[in-house]
């Protein structure tokens, strides 16, 4: 009996040593999720599949920078979705009238941007609360898009380098990965280290106090707004390169899986927390959810239900560690 | 002898913004404007109860016919029931429905079978008689199965060893037929046929196929639908790209006016009007389209003179069985 | 100054419904619509008949039913996203058990069975776990919907039966004008907007959203009152859900896609907050009304549904804005 | 039933302890709040609760209010042991509690609030919203409180907030009343009611348990006072066996020589504020004044008097619809907090948690705020040096925290406050706004910002305070400018200023 207790209170102590990384319980959920699924499917550790998942995830970790940074300075975007469709659209429609990527590439941020800038506007000057504002915004960008081109806009430029940025390789790397992994370097840089980051979190945190120490709190979200507006940019120029055209039937339901990833990071509704680490993870879960999936040749329906159990089971386990180092 | 003409039309659409029905739209307008009425269309947009609540405005209105793309078949029965009380005729187009008087649609089973059979004929010439095929599906309509059931059942026909590799879901949109082809290419890529229930799939595993720098040699892709621009492009630029199966969807709005001026004559309507579809190979699309910049233009003779079949070889409800 | 759903100013008049009916941050809304009535019956002349509006009504009816219990969750602080997938789930058990047993009200009986369940998962999940309501009830949505897919194949369940019953649940109107879904709504609200306001249990859940701990100091037992109104939500979706099967005469795994978005916009056009504890059951509902006529209205004037998204958008946009700015006024 | 809440009791016996609480341990992560305390009441008795902040005076009401579970030890009532494992438990067992932070539902109208722990009902079950509003009524008039029950609570002043919580715990049957700080933010006046109040309750034959940081009306009031110091039972004693020098001794464990030091001896230096005509759409009317460096000056006016809006508007927090402010000769764009922070000016807010406090955010974090920028080089902050000032300031403020990432939200209102006020030091101003900058702060950590705003004006600042207490008003200021419904009416030199004069200014 007495020999039995020693070790188990020592290896309890180890645990909560290592329970103090918030990130813990994703960690755990994915190191089950790859050992689990490459057991019933060794395809899972192929190449091909490792760079398939990681291309998928780079689209949604792209935006997914800037939504976290909303998310901490305490507001939501909901319209990603359907400006990445559109912006897709600008990007190639541009490209094909001047036979330049930069071009192409310069007017997909422009145009992003404006819809972040818009949105940016809308919330903090009218006041609107961001959830029903972007969702108004998701509206006007979903007729906008059919009212600029109702179908897919070809790809008649014919340029590589327009094809590279979604399918080219840099060695054995995906370019959209590597713009997603420097995007994310940047983006947690600034988020965890720079001045503007720790502005957001005071701005979600608590904004009246924010404004009182001399923060330019609605310029703090408004460049958050931007900022997610431009990675969408990003991301539509990608997804246009991947798909060889503009289809402004993307996108659709990509909101929700960006903002799922974040939340499933661990970041805050309410403002104020949360980590791109803890983002990253989110990503890798939900993409490797959905891929073994489909590795596993299981019915697709369960691409539904599996993201939502895992998100709630996720979240539940964060607040019961929580709970446990707060004894 | 004349036919009285009604003054206006009502359709209520699946879902608008898909540039199918923008073509099946095109057809009735034209039509309608050949014969001098209008049609007025109101959107669904996917939405079942608000195709009901459409359909109803329609009728509030005082339409004459009703035209009707369910967004489901089995939800508008009881718009069905309710048209009849009141006296409204309506026109099916896309699928059968309990309770219906007539139906406009192509067969989607016929539509994939015989563009199995070219495929298969293909396989056979070029490439080495094996046919291994990943079908990006969209399991959520009965139509869009129909389709791939059509074309594994018509492939097998020249190649009987044919396999579906990968039986997918891609949503019928182009993101996510790649994310799930790329996905589905990466768990076993021994792959040689794409077959997409429309433009959006076939185009998007075709992207996946590229983006997992896989040559294009021994592939062929097969697409459906053929109502944009999308896979003439195709077409033109990817070597792989070799079968579209056309469905005219203008073609389809051609006949569903005509249908309901019958009807609203009280003339005697067939249940089930066919329209007619066939697949394209090659350059044969140039047979019943020509593109001038972005705009495409159907070349009516050609297709009126495709002839459709007087019962489709299978329908949905075959599939219940 | 924004005017309190509790006890307003006006002293001795007794809380009769004229006074419910005409608080202030109601009026807006009330000058909103009538704005969007108006403006259609000069620009379109189908717009302004007995049968359009009925019709609008009957339209507005499930939103309006699901409304009333998502905005009641709303107040408690909390959110429900949930219904979308609801609709469609509860419609299974309605039409399996009605396809069975031929009775109407077991399959009513089975509907609001699953309704109640997915209520208390919600609930639980939310009020009792702490699981932030907003990933509960997304999680439920996707997983509601994925059941669904799974368990039809992705097919629509046929009524097979064809109950007269059931058929005139839905489509049928008292004395051949009103909508029988219009009445059940109409009568819901009613019932909830007095639970609301004049049962401790809607004082609690305003209590509850105003401040929940607060109302934990006052004996409240916040975790089940919160746990009650996602029940509540659950239910009202699930007689939605009954009604949509009605109108549409089976299960359809796509029903209700994309229906949270439309109640959660309309129900904060009414004026319920999203941080809980402010706004009224009248509000959502006028919320509902004005999203609706706002549709059939822009239908009428045969706008592509392009321009009907693009408008809409704008009008949301502008319409919470204002009531901001008014907001703000001193 | 409810209109004879204010009769005697007779089922209460006066010889039993009300409530006797032994070895109460409570520990919060990295705190001991409470450990081993003991606390006995008597029915009829005024029993005072004192110590320093963070002593773990707030944490025993919670207990026994039901809102946090003990650790340790037994509570029994009237003789019987009893577990108050929720709010719902002590409000049966008869346990009313006037909490520290307000704790009303700012929607609702004044009279429901009074209601909120059991709403008079009619005979369908229904809410008599009439009889609320006339015994909510009945309930003012009888404690002399003037405020109309069917306000919105959000609307009114923290002072009448307060006076609403306070009959609130009048409003049904109580056997123990337990006030945490409930005058921090009264008018004398107000104090006065309550005192009256209370002296009705205890004749009544309720215990009342009294918590304060204001020595006088500890004196005036209680018949016990039990200190606590860093979560220990120090002393229970009479209060008459207690002098002010005594009793601060057994709270802090140290004398205070002088509560007011004044170190400064020069005169003033030269202008730093001056705000000419300012006016806002909604109180303040035509405020000119000047605030010059190395002073205090400080404002006082009864409650609604505009101070805190005057200071809000200075700082450019709220808009104003005209008037002019300079700092050092620069005019301050209005409505602009961005350029008057950098300009040198900065407000210490009335309401810490909404304005203040970032609450889950960690100590760091909220003392380094508005200095952050001085960390940054080329935009990224310098963490180390950060750290290193916030310590050195958590050092010298003997700011009582765990560590620098405990959320600040698990310190105690004093230590708040302390970091709040170091948020500015840090930062580095020319003239510094503090509203109530003592409210719910021990005679310790008083004393320290008291020395510390005196070495501050000291130090070239221009201090301008805003307070409601006369003695702090009087000790620290060397100019007093008094408020009335939004104007300025008359300013004091030190030597002039005598409470009488202020009073009278004050009700002009
Ligand atoms: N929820 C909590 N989590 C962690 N620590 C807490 C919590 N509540 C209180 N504490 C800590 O417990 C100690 C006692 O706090 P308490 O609020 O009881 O002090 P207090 O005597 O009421 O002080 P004050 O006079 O400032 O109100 C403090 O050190 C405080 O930081
Ligand atoms: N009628 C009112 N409606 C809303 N808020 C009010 C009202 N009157 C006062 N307040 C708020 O109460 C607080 C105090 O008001 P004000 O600035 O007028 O008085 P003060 O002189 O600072 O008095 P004190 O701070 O002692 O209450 C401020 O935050 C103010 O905004
Ligand atoms: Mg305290
Ligand atoms: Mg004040």
């Amino acid at each position: 009996m007495t020999t039995d207790t020693l070790p188990a209170r020592k290896r309890g102590v180890s645990l909560s040593a290592l329970t103090d990384n918030s990130q813990i319980v994703l960690i755990g959920l994915l190191a089950v999720l790859c050992i689990g699924i490459s057991l019933a499917a060794p395809q899972f550790y192929s190449p091909d599949n490792a760079i398939a998942i990681l291309r998928q995830c780079a689209l949604v970790l792209i935006v997914a920078v800037g939504m976290t940074m909303l998310l901490v300075a305490g507001e939501v975007d909901l319209s990603v979705g359907a400006s990445l469709a559109f912006t897709g659209c600008v990007a190639m429609d541009v490209t094909n009238r001047t036979h330049s990527v930069v071009l192409g590439a310069l007017a997909a941020l422009a145009f992003s941007g404006a819809v972040g800038l818009f949105n940016g506007l809308v919330v903090t000057r009218l006041k609107i609360n961001s959830l029903i504002a972007t969702i108004a915004t998701m509206m006007i960008l979903q007729g906008g898009v059919y009212l600029y081109t109702r179908e897919a806009v070809q790809n008649h430029h014919l340029l590589d380098a327009f094809t590279a940025i979604g399918a080219g390789y840099v060695g054995p790397v995906p370019i959209p990965v590597i713009i997603a992994a420097v995007i994310f370097a940047v983006g947690y840089v600034t988020l965890r280290f720079t001045l503007f980051g720790r502005y957001l979190y005071a701005v979600g945190a608590n904004l009246r106090a924010a404004r009182l120490s001399g923060l330019r709190a609605e310029r703090l979200k408004l460049l958050a707004f931007v900022i997610t507006g431009l990675l969408v940019g990003v991301a539509g120029l990608i997804l246009a390169s991947l798909m060889n055209a503009g289809q402004p039937t993307a996108g659709r339901g990509f909101e929700l899986t960006v903002i799922a990833a974040v939340i499933l990071g661990g970041t805050s509704l309410a403002g104020g927390r949360g980590t791109l680490f803890g983002t990253l993870l989110g990503v890798l879960v939900l993409k490797i959810v959905d891929n073994g999936i489909i590795i596993l040749r299981w019915n697709q329906d369960l691409q539904m239900v599996v993201p939502g159990l895992v998100i709630i089971l996720a979240t539940w386990l964060d607040i019961v560690r929580r709970r446990n180092d707060a004894r | 002898f004349a036919e009285k003409m009604p003054k206006k039309v009502g359709y209520v659409v699946n879902y608008a913004t898909h540039e199918w029905y923008q073509n099946v739209i095109k057809g009735m307008k034209d039509r309608a404007a050949q014969l001098g009425f209008e049609v007025e269309v109101k959107d669904a947009n996917l939405d079942a109860a608000k195709q009901i609540a459409a359909a109803e405005d329609f009728m509030s209105q005082g339409v004459d016919v009703l035209i009707i793309t369910p967004v489901n078949e089995d939800a508008v029965v009881p718009l069905l029931r309710r048209a009849k009380q009141e006296n409204m005729p309506i026109v099916l187009e896309g699928n059968p429905v309990k309770g219906m008087t007539t139906l406009v649609a192509i067969c989607d089973y016929d539509t994939g079978y015989h563009a199995g059979v070219e495929a298969g004929k293909y396989a056979k010439e070029h490439l080495g008689g094996k046919a291994k095929v990943m079908n990006v599906g969209l399991p959520l309509l009965s139509a869009t199965v129909l389709r791939s059931n059509g074309f594994m059942d018509g492939i097998k026909t020249e190649v009987p060893d044919a396999v579906m590799v990968h039986d997918l879901d891609g949503g019928g949109n182009p993101d996510r037929s790649f994310e799930v082809s790329a996905a589905a290419l990466a768990q076993n890529g021994d792959v040689n046929v794409i077959y997409g229930i429309n433009d959006s799939s076939s185009l998007g595993g075709l992207q996946a196929w590229k983006a997992a720098g896989k040559s294009q040699d021994d592939l062929l892709v097969v697409g459906t639908g053929g109502e944009g621009l999308a896979f003439i492009n195709a077409i033109e630029k990817e070597p792989s790209y070799k079968i579209e199966a056309a469905m005219f969807p203008e073609k389809v709005g051609f006949t569903a006016i005509d249908a309901a001026v019958k009807l609203y004559n009280k003339e005697e309507v067939p249940s089930w009007i066919v329209s007619p579809t066939t697949p394209m190979l090659g350059d044969g699309w140039k047979k019943y389209y020509s593109v001038d910049g972005n705009v495409r233009t159907i070349n009516w003779d050609a297709v009126n003179a495709v002839k459709a079949p007087d019962k489709c070889m299978k329908t949905a409800a075959d599939l219940k069985k | 100054m924004p005017q309190s759903p509790s006890l307003s100013a006006s002293g001795s008049a007794s809380p009769g419904l004229a006074r419910i009916l005409f608080r202030r941050s109601e009026i807006g809304l009330v000058v909103a619509l009538l704005a969007v009535i108006l403006f259609f019956a000069l620009a379109s002349d189908t717009f302004l008949t007995v049968r359009n509006l009925t019709n609008v009504l009957g339209q507005a009816s499930l939103a309006m039913i699901a409304g009333v219990g998502v905005a009641i969750v709303f107040i408690s602080g909390e959110v429900d996203v949930s219904v979308g997938s609801l609709v469609a789930a509860v419609a299974i058990p309605l039409i399996t058990v009605m396809n069975a047993t031929e009775s109407l009200a077991l399959g009513i009986a089975a509907a609001l069975a699953l309704g109640l369940c997915v209520g208390i998962v919600n609930g639980f999940l939310a009020a009792y776990l702490g699981i932030n309501s907003l990933i509960t009830t997304l999680g439920t949505l996707f997983i509601l919907r994925g059941g669904v897919y799974l368990y039809t194949g992705q097919k629509a369940i046929p009524d097979d039966v064809m109950l007269e019953s059931f058929f005139q649940l839905g489509n049928g109107r008292l004395f051949e004008v009103v909508p029988y879904p219009a009445l059940i709504a109409f009568a819901l609200l009613l019932v909830f907007a007095y639970v609301m306001r004049h049962r401790t249990f809607g004082r609690k859940v305003y209590a509850v959203g105003g401040n929940p701990e607060v109302a934990r100091l006052a004996g409240y037992d916040v975790k089940r009152v919160k746990f009650t109104c996602f029940i509540i939500s659950s239910l009202l979706a699930t007689v939605s859900g009954i009604l949509l099967a009605s109108r549409l005469g089976s299960a359809v795994h796509v029903a209700g896609l994309g229906f949270e978005f439309q109640v959660v916009a309309a129900v904060v056009l009414g004026g319920v907050s999203l941080s809980g504890g402010v706004g009224s059951l009248f509000g959502a509902a006028l919320g509902v009304l004005i999203l609706s006529f706002l549709s059939n209205g822009l239908g009428m004037l045969d706008l592509a549904t392009e321009w009907q998204l693009v408008i809409t958008g704008f009008i949301i946009i502008a319409a919470v804005g204002f009531d901001e700015w008014k907001r703000r006024q001193p | 039933m409810h209109a004879e809440t204010l009769t005697r009791n007779e089922a209460i016996p006066l010889d039993v302890p009300a409530l006797a609480m032994r070895g109460i341990g409570k520990r919060f992560p990295g705190v001991v709040a409470l450990d081993g305390v003991d606390l006995t009441l008597m029915p009829g008795k005024v029993h005072a609760l004192m110590g320093e902040n963070g002593a773990g005076k707030s944490t025993l009401i919670k207990i026994l209010a039901g809102v946090y579970g003990k650790d340790s030890g037994t509570i029994a009532i009237g003789g019987v042991e009893t577990e108050l494992k929720t709010p719902r438990d002590a409000l049966k067992k008869g346990i009313k509690v006037v909490f520290q932070e307000i704790a009303l539902i700012s929607e609702f109208t004044v009279a429901e609030n009074i209601f909120l722990e059991e709403y008079p009902r009619r005979a369908d079950g229904s809410i008599a919203w009439k009889t609320i509003r006339a015994e909510a009524k009945a309930l003012f008039d009888r404690i002399g409180f003037a405020v109309d029950p069917a306000a919105r609570t959000g609307d009114l002043p923290v002072s009448q907030q307060q006076m609403v919580e306070i009959a609130r715990a009048l409003a049904h049957e109580a056997k123990i009343v337990v006030m945490d700080e409930p005058t921090s933010s009264l008018t004398p006046k107000e104090v006065e009611l309550l005192f009256v109040v209370i002296r009705r309750l205890t004749a009544l034959g309720i215990a009342v348990v009294y918590v304060s940081h204001k020595l006088d009306e500890v004196f005036e009031i209680s018949d016990t006072v039990t200190v606590l110091r860093d979560g220990r039972h120090i002393s229970t004693k009479p209060i008459g066996e207690h002098t002010h020098d005594s009793l601060i001794h057994d709270m802090i464990g140290r004398r205070i020589e002088n509560l007011f030091p004044r170190s400064r001896t020069g005169s003033a230096g030269k202008v730093a504020l001056s705000v000419e005509g300012l006016s806002t759409d909604t109180k303040l009317k035509d405020v000119s004044f000047e605030a010059r460096a190395g002073e205090v000056l400080g404002f006082f006016g009864l409650m609604g008097a505009g101070r805190t809006e005057l200071a809000k508007a200075i700082v450019g927090y709220d808009p104003i619809r005209t008037g002019r402010i300079t700092i050092d000769g620069t005019a301050l764009k209005p409505h602009d907090t961005r350029t008057a922070v950098s300009l040198g000016i900065g407000l210490l807010t009335e309401d810490r948690k909404l304005e203040g406090l970032m609450l889950e955010l960690p100590v760091q974090q909220n003392m380094s705020l508005a200095a952050l920028s001085s960390f940054a080089k080329a935009g990224f902050v310098d963490e180390g040096s950060e750290r290193s000032a916030v310590q050195s300031f958590v050092d010298r403020f003997r700011v009582k925290t765990p560590s620098l990432f405990q959320p600040i939200k698990n310190l105690s209102g004093g230590n708040q406050q302390k970091v709040l006020l170091a948020r500015w030091l840090m930062r580095g101003l020319k003239v510094i706004v503090v509203d109530e900058p003592t409210r719910g702060i021990d005679v310790g950590a008083k004393s320290e910002i008291f020395a510390l705003i005196d070495r501050l004006a000291g130090e070239g600042l221009a201090v301008i305070m805003m307070t409601s207490e006369m003695p702090e008003l009087l000790g620290l200021s060397d100019r007093i400018a008094v408020m009335a419904e939004g104007r300025l009416t008359a300013t004091f030199s030190r030597e002039e200023a005598t409470q009488e004069r202020i009073l009278n200014a004050a009700i002009a």
